[in-house]
């Protein structure tokens, strides 16, 4: 049996920032005040204080502080709170990978799907969002009414890895 | 199931996607109502090729239009539609 | 001495054929282990009963079904072929009674002759009932194995694979074709449906060996190649997408780690093929007993199992391969009395065994476990030999399935060797080894007596039938099968389909590349239902969604009601209290004090942005941009046809930000709509709408006290109707909605999910201390109903205008919604539609769902959506659709339920039984 | 022609079935018909078979582009019923469903039609009372349905899991004892076999490749086979009626999407009857030779292939063996797909076109095998009148345009919503 710990996460503040005009101009201000970019799809950045996933063209989650990104946005975009719908579970140790192959449809155990990655995919019939936080562990972002069955799902699957 | 490429995650597999409809019952805004009818109620719904319109839904949730073969499911070409992608 | 025996020790693994205490060797299949025990009859066929043994020693296996495990692992229809014995398994012979031996059904291959092909077509006539009585017996007498009588206690797996190259078959073909890749740095998958590597050179050892194939296997796997035993691709879908099963564990056994079976759904860039050929029978009278067997497959037993299937063993065959076989046969000390080839001298001529040319076998007599006679005509003139075995060889044919499967793939005709070998292919799949060139064999004389010369012989199809179903105009392929059943076995026809196509062709005179082909359908074998269903146990595929306050629910012991996937509490009865007394308590207590109740699963969708008006305009059909900041209202939407398909409220948060409610039940497909909308007709917009269903968790509090509850809570003024105000419950924000469903003055209170614990026991504390209770769902539906509002799946049933809801007047005037169009064709105008009715019992209550009749006989002019009562002063009251039902008040009808055997006389009223003003809304 | 009978087959015992004839003509086409019906499924066989025995019309060819029945007729689930709740549908199919009562002996042909009831299951009070509304709005129209019990759905299929923490627990049922299955091929063999008889030219191998216009009107088809004149012309492809419909400019209501279905490994008997869901997306049923049969929803987009996603069928089966657990160990022998013409209000579509002489039937959706009697009857009605029967006047083309569709779900134009 595979070592993997599947541990629910306390609550944590979860925005989704949503850009729907002038995309540069709102880059360009982000990057003049914290630095690097927004990350691009697929990915995420890690700020003091908060970390930036980018799972839709035009949506980052944004987990942790909000301080000055309404001000980045101005009217191009805005800032709406999620986070009590989501529940985070961190899948930790060396087989985290294949737990996510089992009733998925998406290639978690590709070497492309690295540290910092991020993708939203279906597993076992519910929408769940990843995130590589390192080749030990992954977050996943599961819907709330969905969570236990979830938990419930990954603990059973588990127990019949290779 | 296919394994369709969108624009914005790469090659995914169908059961991250839905189909919504057909390009060509899409009603813009202010058809008139009997052009809109026309639209919404009949399909061109070839034997080949025709440009489909599918969603993402359970990936990245971004709108797309494929052109897409009926018979052989091969997919011609695929874009992204809805608010300008962002770099 | 005769019949199958094995040499040396039995074995040590216990297991029971029949309740028959018998021992296996480890690695036999239970086909070895019953010719090791002398058995020879396995099980009888489908149609005549006639006793059968095993013919294969692989997948292709028609006749040796066996139903292995017991209670809920019990598999019916086993192969005994494909089944590796375990300690303690427990096997039985299926389709016979009383037992295998002595067969009552048997007795229906003496009327054979009156029952061929189709012979139910032409009979049977009458009335269906007449029909039932016959088909009662034809159901007993079909099937084969009993299904389980219990629930499965196994759980199965599913995967997703990804890979470079898949490799179907881990013989010579298929481990030479993983090791080139894996060694050219791709990510490789091999796959092996039996249980060891390369089986074939277990059973012909030559250059190759299974030494060579543990090696080569080894520096795969340490390649990173991945190699999978026992696992069968058993379908090729769209883009290169192959179904694994797995079996983890053998039929009817035990697993380890509590999955029976794996499904794999595998994503490979190619797909290489060497799933190897199967060997053909011949077909001569009586060549389905117990002691005819395949070539090949005798090989193996001898070779594979140490198992010698008969000790005088005459060889049938058209090609060289057999000749193999008579050698394993003669080195494990039986005597090959015979060998028949149907080719001219001088084929076999060097081989050292008695072989006679241009010979056929004609027919068998047999005993229980095995054949007593053979009889052949050799050139001109007929023989007969004492023979316990008949190894049979008509060539080989390319398993192509998975080929054919991946579509929009050909075959190619081969002459010599009179099979299809695999053409041009659409995807990225390439076929080797024996699956894509097969020997060349001689001709294939066609039987004598063509009546038991069965070709498909799990569904005792015989050529017979094929030349029947010919001369009776079934002469495509496709309605052959379907009218002998050949080829709808379990076996699919991988030993019968190219028999048929070559009398078809000869029939047809034409070659049988022109006699047409079937298609090719998934599974390769047939996969275990419940593996194929996968994950998590017993649900359907569906998991429960469970509300944020679920535990706090759960322990209140409500009764709970599913809605979609979500269970919401229905009610929460206290004692002995039945379902309907709590829901009228609560209902009361809502009407007289105050109630409180969890509405989290409500659609709800956070809009923002300078166009957020805009975008609500389009999905609402009624105003929203004239909202003041801080107020709320009805709206109700509409499909692009212009039928009201949902409803809920909207309310301005802020300059720019407002809260948009639906119903629960359509809050995937709101939220599909609202997206289309916005991301693919209107992608200009400055808007942000965002799902935050899941993010609030709801709490309705309503009542005449509602209001002195909120302040207590709140701690400063409380809204008045239909406005929001953002508060604090015990340091936890909250947003507050004043809106009524119930017709009470009501607060719905939005907290963030996480955090609605403490809000939902401060709410509790308040209510109680005001004498109110919790309700459910039911107490809800008594209160909306006297209220006269409207529910989706119930009045608004996707089928009805505004105008039919009385929703007309609400209409945005200058239009834009989406929907407008649609709402003016010409028949959603026109007199007789159904519009919204109230109804009041004068007598009886009325049934909910009933038949709104004027008379008894008379035809339906409308039914009852939904029923309940007056909650404070009794009484039986519903809301219905009626045709032209606005002009109808007063009318007195009929509301008849004949499922149910209830009726009411109603009145017809305005839908609306409770404070019709709105007063209680006002404070 | 000779008669089917259990007495020729016990003649047959002499002479080794020897005396069969083929059981139609593999006639060449003539030059022309006065009907030429497009489709050799069940439909257009049955339309052929009710044209030349009630209206008297036997000038009448059936062009089959492969061969008969080897469409849907061949690829559905084999259920009849008239369990509906919209009155324009189940007056259509309940007057079907009279006629499967009789068919075997009219077309001397068994095409086993055995009612062993259509149970619907109800997995919550709200189902219920929508079963209640079905059922009522069936008997008010005199169309038999039974409301029953948990109790008496654990006697009827003892094999359901009547369990109270089941996923879907089960609180009852809808049944409709006539309703049931029938042998599929049969359907279309047995109507073939009457048509023959009574004339109708039967042509398989003949693909229609385009019609024959004189001035708006139809006047013939093109095909494989050549030129064929025709009074009327008839489409009865369903699966592929747009694609038929455009050779003639007409662009309909309908979208090709695959349905798939399944079987098992046969076993003895274990499902009674019918077993469908309210909730549930899922139809079960055993057939003579033991076989689960089983299908689902549509697979949502549109496809010719006859060829699905196999998470589709998996869904399905996981649904079904929720209902059913000892289903978990039987075998799925083969799955297949058909193309069915989802129509956007789930209802089909029998009647006139715009184009002069050219009549449509199409729009089945997934549930045409159980109408192919009716469908069959009320078709050749409407050929041989010019105009259509009171039973399918309602599914005219014309009711999307002017807002009388007739949706049995509610959920409106969208045949993937559906």
């Amino acid at each position: 049996m595979t070592d993997i710990a599947i541990t629910q996460l306390p609550a944590a503040p979860l925005n989704v920032l949503e850009i729907w005009s002038n995309p540069l101009a709102v880059l360009d201000r982000f990057e003049k005040a914290f630095g690097p970019s927004l990350p691009p799809l697929g990915s995420s950045l890690q700020l003091p204080g908060r970390l930036l996933i980018r799972y839709e063209p035009a949506v980052w989650l944004v987990e942790g502080e909000t301080i000055g990104l309404a001000e980045i946005l101005g009217s191009d975009g805005s800032l709406t709170a999620i986070g009590g719908g989501l529940v985070r579970v961190r899948l930790s140790g060396a087989g985290w990978r294949s737990l996510l192959m089992e009733g998925g449809v998406f290639d978690a155990e590709s070497k492309a799907f690295a540290p910092g990655c991020s993708a939203a995919t279906v597993i076992d019939h519910v929408n769940v969002r990843l995130l590589v936080e390192s080749d030990d562990a992954c977050l996943a972002y599961v819907p709330l009414s969905y969570a236990r069955g979830m938990i419930h799902f990954w603990t059973i699957a588990a127990k019949s890895l290779d | 199931m296919m394994l369709i490429t969108c624009p914005h995650c790469g090659p995914r597999a169908q059961a991250e996607f839905t189909y919504e409809r057909t390009v060509d019952s899409v009603v813009q805004p202010g058809t008139d109502p009997a052009g809109a009818m026309e639209r919404l109620f009949t399909r061109a719904n070839p034997r080949g090729l025709d440009d489909e319109i599918w969603r993402h839904t359970f990936g990245c949730r971004a709108w797309l239009v494929m052109t897409r073969h009926r018979v052989t499911h091969a997919i011609e070409a695929i874009r992204a539609v809805g608010p300008e992608a962002l770099p | 001495m005769s019949g199958p025996q094995r040499a040396g020790e039995p074995g040590t693994i216990r297991f029971t054929f029949d309740g028959k205490p018998l021992l296996a060797r480890r690695g036999d299949t239970l086909a070895a282990a019953l010719l090791a025990n002398g058995i020879g009859l396995v099980a009888r066929s489908f149609k005549y009963h006639r006793p059968r043994g095993i013919m294969a020693a692989g997948v292709e296996e028609p006749n040796a079904l066996v139903t292995v495990g017991t209670g809920g692992r019990s598999e019916p229809n086993t192969r005994a072929t494909d089944l590796f014995v375990y300690e303690g398994m427990v096997a039985r012979s299926q389709n016979r009674w009383p037992n295998l031996s002595f067969d009552v059904g048997s007795i229906l291959g003496l009327a054979a002759k009156a029952l061929p092909a189709g012979f139910y077509y032409k009979t049977f006539f009458g009335s269906a009932k007449r029909w039932m009585f016959y088909e009662w017996f034809i159901r007993r007498a079909a099937g084969l194995g009993d299904a389980p009588n219990a629930a499965d206690p196994d759980r199965f797996a599913q995967r997703a694979g990804f890979c470079d190259v898949l490799v179907v078959g881990a013989g010579p073909a298929g481990l030479a074709a993983a090791l080139a890749a894996a060694e050219a740095g791709e990510r490789v998958t091999l796959v092996e449906q039996d249980r060891v590597l390369a089986p074939s050179l277990v059973r012909d050892p030559q250059e190759l060996d299974p030494a060579w194939a543990e090696a080569t296997a080894a520096q795969i796997s340490a390649l990173g190649g991945q190699i999978l035993l026992r696992t069968t691709a058993a379908g090729y879908w769209d883009d290169n997408l192959i179904t694994l099963s797995q079996r983890l564990a053998e039929p009817g056994q035990q697993p380890p780690n509590g999955a029976a079976q794996r499904l794999w759904h595998v994503r490979a860039k190619r797909v290489v093929l060497a799933t190897g050929a199967l060997e053909r029978p011949l077909a001569f009278a009586h060549n389905d007993r117990p002691g005819v067997m395949l070539s090949q497959a005798v090989r193996t037993y001898v070779r594979r199992f140490g198992v010698v299937p008969g000790q005088r063993v005459i060889i049938a065959t058209n090609n060289d391969d057999a000749y193999l076989t008579a050698a394993a046969m003669r080195d494990a000390g039986a005597e090959v009395v015979a060998v028949l080839d149907t080719r001219p001298a001088p084929a076999g001529a060097t081989s050292g065994f008695t072989v006679h040319n241009e010979a056929m076998p004609l027919a068998t007599t047999g005993a229980r476990h095995h054949l007593r006679e053979v009889s052949a005509r050799v050139g001109g003139k007929i023989v007969r030999w004492q023979a316990d075995l008949l190894a049979m060889s008509g060539g080989f044919t390319p398993v192509v399935h998975l080929h054919m499967q991946a579509g929009g793939a050909a075959l190619d005709w081969d002459d010599a060797s009179q099979s299809f070998l695999p053409g041009a292919a659409r995807q990225n799949v390439t076929s080797i080894g024996a699956a894509a060139a097969a020997d060349p064999i001689g001709p294939t004389p066609p039987p004598e007596n063509s009546g038991k010369a069965f070709i498909d012989f799990q569904n005792d199809v015989s050529l017979g039938d094929v030349d029947l179903a010919w001369a009776e105009g079934y002469r495509s392929v496709e309605h052959l099968k379907r009218y002998t059943t050949l080829a709808m076995a379990t076996d699919q026809g991988k030993t019968s389909n190219m028999a048929a196509l070559g009398r078809l062709a000869e029939k047809q005179g034409v070659a049988i590349p022109d006699a047409g082909l079937t298609t090719f359908r998934p599974p390769y074998t047939p996969v275990t239902m419940g593996l194929l269903a996968g994950r998590s146990e017993r649900d359907a595929g569906a998991h429960l969604r469970r509300l944020a306050l679920y535990d706090v629910h759960q322990a209140k012991a409500p009764t709970w009601q599913p809605l979609g996937y979500w269970k919401r509490p229905r009610a929460y009865p206290a004692g002995t209290e039945t379902l309907a007394q709590a829901a009228l308590r609560e209902a009361r207590s809502v009407r007289t004090a105050v109630g409180m109740t969890d509405v989290s699963t409500l659609a709800k969708f956070e809009v923002s942005g300078p166009d957020a008006a805009a975008l609500l305009e389009l999905i609402c059909a009624t105003t929203v941009a004239k909202l003041a900041v801080g107020r709320g209202r009805y709206t109700f939407m509409l499909r692009e046809d212009g039928l009201v398909f949902d409803d809920g409220t909207v309310w301005r948060l802020g300059e720019d930000r407002y809260l948009l409610t639906s119903s629960t039940g359509g809050a995937d497909r709101m939220a599909t709509h609202i997206s289309y909308v916005r991301q693919f007709l209107y992608p200009q917009l400055k808007v942000s709408a965002v799902n935050v269903q899941e993010h609030y968790a709801g709490i309705a509090v309503a009542g005449p006290h509602a209001k002195t509850v909120l302040a207590a809570l709140i701690g400063e003024e409380v809204p008045r109707h239909m406005s929001t105000v953002p508060a604090a419950i015990g340091g936890v924000p909250v947003l507050v909605l004043a809106a009524s469903y119930s017709g009470e003055r009501a607060f719905e209170i939005y907290v963030e999910a996480s955090k609605a614990e403490p809000v939902w026991s401060a709410c509790e504390a308040e209510v109680t201390a005001h004498g109110g209770c919790l309700y459910g769902m039911e107490a809800m539906e008594f209160l909306r109903i006297e209220k006269g509002h409207l529910v989706v799946g119930g009045e608004i049933d996707g089928r009805l205008t505004p105008h039919d809801l009385a929703l007309g007047g609400m209409l945005n005037k200058a239009g834009g919604y989406v929907g407008a169009e649609g709402l003016t064709r010409p028949a959603l105008t026109q007199t007789g539609r159904k519009q919204l009715v109230g109804l009041e019992a004068l007598d009886g209550t009325i049934p909910e769902g009933s038949m709104l009749i004027t008379a008894p006989g008379q035809p339906a002019q409308g039914h009852v959506t939904a029923a309940g009562l007056r909650v404070l002063d009794g009484g039986s009251i519903a809301l219905g659709q009626l045709n032209d039902g606005f002009a109808r008040h007063g009318e007195l009808l009929i509301a008849s339920s004949p499922t149910r055997g209830l009726i009411a006389r109603v009145r017809v009223v305005a839908p609306h039984f409770y404070d019709t003003g709105g007063e209680r809304y006002r404070d | 022609m000779t008669k089917y009978s259990a007495l020729g087959l016990l003649r047959g015992v002499f002479n080794g079935q020897s005396h069969w004839q083929p059981a139609w003509r593999d006639p060449e086409p003539k030059a022309s018909y006065d009907i030429v019906i497009i489709g050799g499924g069940g439909h257009g066989l049955a339309t052929a078979y009710y044209l030349a025995s009630v209206h008297g019309i036997r000038n009448i060819a059936v062009l089959e582009k492969s061969w008969i029945g080897g469409g849907n007729t061949g690829r559905n689930t084999t259920l009849v019923r008239s369990n509906y709740r919209q009155k324009p549908l189940h007056d259509f199919f309940e007057f079907g469903l009279k006629m499967w009562e009789r068919l075997s002996d009219e077309l001397n042909y068994n095409v086993m039609f055995s009612p062993r009831g259509a149970l619907m299951l109800g997995h919550s009070d709200s189902d219920m009372a929508m079963l209640a509304q079905r059922g009522d709005a069936m008997r008010v129209d005199r169309i038999d349905a039974e409301l029953l019990s948990r109790d008496q759905v654990a006697k009827l299929e003892p094999q359901l899991d009547m369990s109270r923490d089941a996923r879907f627990p089960i609180d009852g049922g809808l049944i409709q004892r006539r309703g049931g299955t029938a042998r599929h091929d049969a359907v279309a063999w047995g109507y073939a076999r009457a048509a023959d008889q009574l004339g109708v030219d039967i042509i398989q191998k003949c693909e229609v490749t385009g019609f024959v216009r004189q001035g708006d009107a139809v006047v013939g088809v093109e095909t494989s086979r050549g030129q064929i004149g025709a009074g009327r012309t008839a489409i009865c492809v369903a699966g592929h009626s747009g694609h038929v419909a455009a050779m003639a400019g007409l662009k309909l209501p309908v979208e090709s999407q695959t349905l798939q279905a399944l079987v098992t490994e046969g076993v003895k008997p274990m499902i009674n009857g019918v077993i469908m869901s309210q909730s549930l997306h899922c139809y079960i049923s055993q057939s003579d030779k033991g076989g689960i049969v089983m299908g689902g929803d549509p697979d949502n987009w549109p496809s010719y292939a006859q060829r699905g996603q196999p998470m589709v069928t998996e869904g399905a089966i996981a649904q079904a063996i929720a209902l059913v657990p000892a289903l978990s160990r039987l075998r799925m022998l083969r799955t297949w797909g058909g193309v069915t013409d989802m129509s956007f209000d789930g209802s089909p579509i029998i009647g006139t076109t715009p184009v002069p002489n050219l009549f449509l039937n199409g729009g089945w959706c997934y549930g045409g095998f159980k109408a192919t009697p009716a469908s069959g009857w009320t078709y050749a009605h409407t050929l041989a009148t010019g105009t259509p029967h009171a039973l399918n006047a309602p599914f005219d083309l014309g009711r999307f345009a002017r807002g009388d569709t007739i949706d049995e779900n509610g959920v409106g134009p969208m045949p993937n919503h559906r």
